[in-house]
């Protein structure tokens, strides 16, 4: 696998989601942490979730989004922070977006 | 919109302070900050009005849990806005939905608005800060 | 009368303090009553007295100074905001922070927007 | 005259000009400053110039526009900061948008 | 697409590090703080590349000056990327288009780039920061 | 070997940093070797000794120094950015500093870069 992607913040506010996407390789993986996790509810996802067919990995940092109060959909792997962890190094490089 | 220019024109009806909530809740400081702000304001018996928008409206939205993230969740302080006398709590509905989020509040007494009537709202007041 | 009362959140090392600074200073060039300039969030960083910005940057600190001291501004810092920074650990006679500054609690900003006719946050 | 609204951010990068103009009233004016002078080349502008038809007064600070080398298109009226000042006394109340 | 996988298939061309810039110039200290990375490693003869995205790109228009703002104008300072052998300097054609800006820049050797060939460059480097 | 350097560039009173401090936390129990954190922009702020969070808020500088203390972890402040936000105007014996940071300048990051196998910026 290529590249991690952290993403951090609401795609609602800024447009670093979407920059994060314009990048996005079909071998890469997105983890949403922090304000990242109101993007499963963001248009920008679905068209993610559609366009990569499976092959993008889609994390979600479940205490995160249960903080907020966000549904983790099944299109989404539930992950902690100790598999950000293992993430940084089953991919070559990680990119924060944030 | 002849109602809106009504209250808009109703210059001496004009008062108090509006904050602007435009941040989600965790990752700033922002919501906090506006929160300390607003709480004062309450405990000086001066006329305050929270408009949340944007982003901020995550700030209201039912079961949230900050202590999740080691955050001491300054959201259960919303709880003594009436004990401050604090009962202006707007929303803004075009927030709400492009967020797929349902009117389902952690406090009482917030009114869900259109962006006119929000608009005509916050024009009630007198100064505006927005966090 | 015109009453200003102006809220700065941003940091001196923000070139948006800039534009707060040139606001301000045209506003009382124009002769306005600048009651009070309320620094909140980042905008306490002002009163750091220990802060060194290159001397090639723009003095924001300074500035604020000058108008303090031409003008008789009151600059208030906010207490708690200070805290969190680690400048107004204890708040009288600090010697780190700048004497243009006033340590004030946010009772102090209720006040100023209630005097004020006009209230700018920048 | 009504609120005077100072825009500090490129609506490129944060949505804070969307909300300006969602709670933007007829007898408004607004003042491009800082990064909001990127504004002037964003769609949300067009859309502002066409819907109010003349009747918002759209102003933009021109020593922040010319040093981000952006034109100032006709539409929009080039102010100095000590016109800012001018301006928050004959509205009745500002928001700062930042 | 073949040649991008082939790219970033090839693992033992990975190698320094590249700076996202995002950020507009003036308004933060971010572009300061990334560029003043890129010249410490340039000086440590360390492999850097600059990628300038979204609002990140204003950063290399031409004909800006920040002294009309009472900056200090660290753009100018780009002009100095020749003498620290930084040599790949990459925009996102997408983000020049969406803000209407033409291809003209204050330094020369910008390679405007595709999406694609924007990210595949990026996976040509060993470490990323983004300011 | 894996090896990790990280930067961060949030304060002490950002929650963001809580997200930080969780992860190199588990990078260390899962024993990768990290060699080392790199406080740069706001980040700096860590290093303020005169910083006072509420007690009943999150004590994001008691962490770090939890974690340089436990498992010898080395954190670098940035000097330009700490002069910035008044915290290093002498770098010698100042009390100012917390002492589980070390001054330094960027060619530490430099360094770091250099040796890590992977580097991760919060």
């Amino acid at each position: 696998m290529s590249t991690l992607h952290l993403v951090r913040q609401s795609a609602f506010a800024s447009n670093d989601f979407a920059q994060c996407l314009s990048v996005l390789d079909h071998q890469d993986s997105v983890v949403l942490m922090d304000d990242g996790c109101y993007n499963l509810k963001h248009p920008l996802m679905d068209s993610l979730i559609k366009r990569v067919d499976g092959s993008v990995n889609i994390n979600v940092v479940v205490s995160h989004a249960q903080a907020r109060a966000i549904e983790i959909i099944t299109a989404v792997k539930a992950i902690e922070i100790s598999d950000v962890v293992e993430l940084t190094f089953t991919h070559k490089k990680v990119i924060t977006w944030q | 919109m002849i109602s809106i220019e009504q209250q808009s024109s109703s210059s001496a009806q004009a008062n108090g302070l509006a904050i602007i909530n435009s941040k989600a809740p965790f990752s700033s400081t922002h919501g906090k900050d506006a929160l300390d702000i607003a709480l004062i304001f309450g405990s000086f018996e001066q006329k305050v009005s929270l408009f949340f928008q944007g982003d901020g409206v995550y700030q209201l939205i039912a079961d949230q849990d900050g202590s999740l993230l080691a955050i001491k969740d300054y959201l259960k302080t919303f709880s003594a806005f009436e004990f401050y006398d604090i009962e202006d709590i707007y929303v803004c509905q075009q927030s709400l939905s492009n967020r797929q989020l349902d009117e389902n509040f952690h406090i009482d007494e917030v009114k869900v608005l259109s962006s006119i009537e929000f608009s005509a709202a916050l024009n009630r007041h007198q100064h505006v800060l927005r966090f | 009368m015109k009453t200003l009362a102006v809220v700065i959140t941003t940091p001196p090392y923000s070139h948006l303090t800039i534009t707060a600074l040139t606001y301000v200073e045209a506003a009382l060039v124009a002769g306005i009553n600048v009651i009070g300039v309320f620094f909140y969030q980042d905008g306490v960083m002002h009163a750091n007295e220990d802060i060194s910005i290159a001397s090639d940057e723009y003095q924001a600190i300074a500035h604020w100074q000058r108008l303090q001291q031409q003008y008789q501004l009151p600059l208030h810092i906010c207490i708690t905001a200070a805290e969190k920074r680690g400048i107004a650990c204890d708040a009288i006679d600090n010697d780190k922070i700048n004497n243009a500054f006033t340590v004030s609690g946010l009772g102090e900003l209720v006040e100023l927007t209630t005097k004020a006719s006009r209230l700018v946050q920048f």
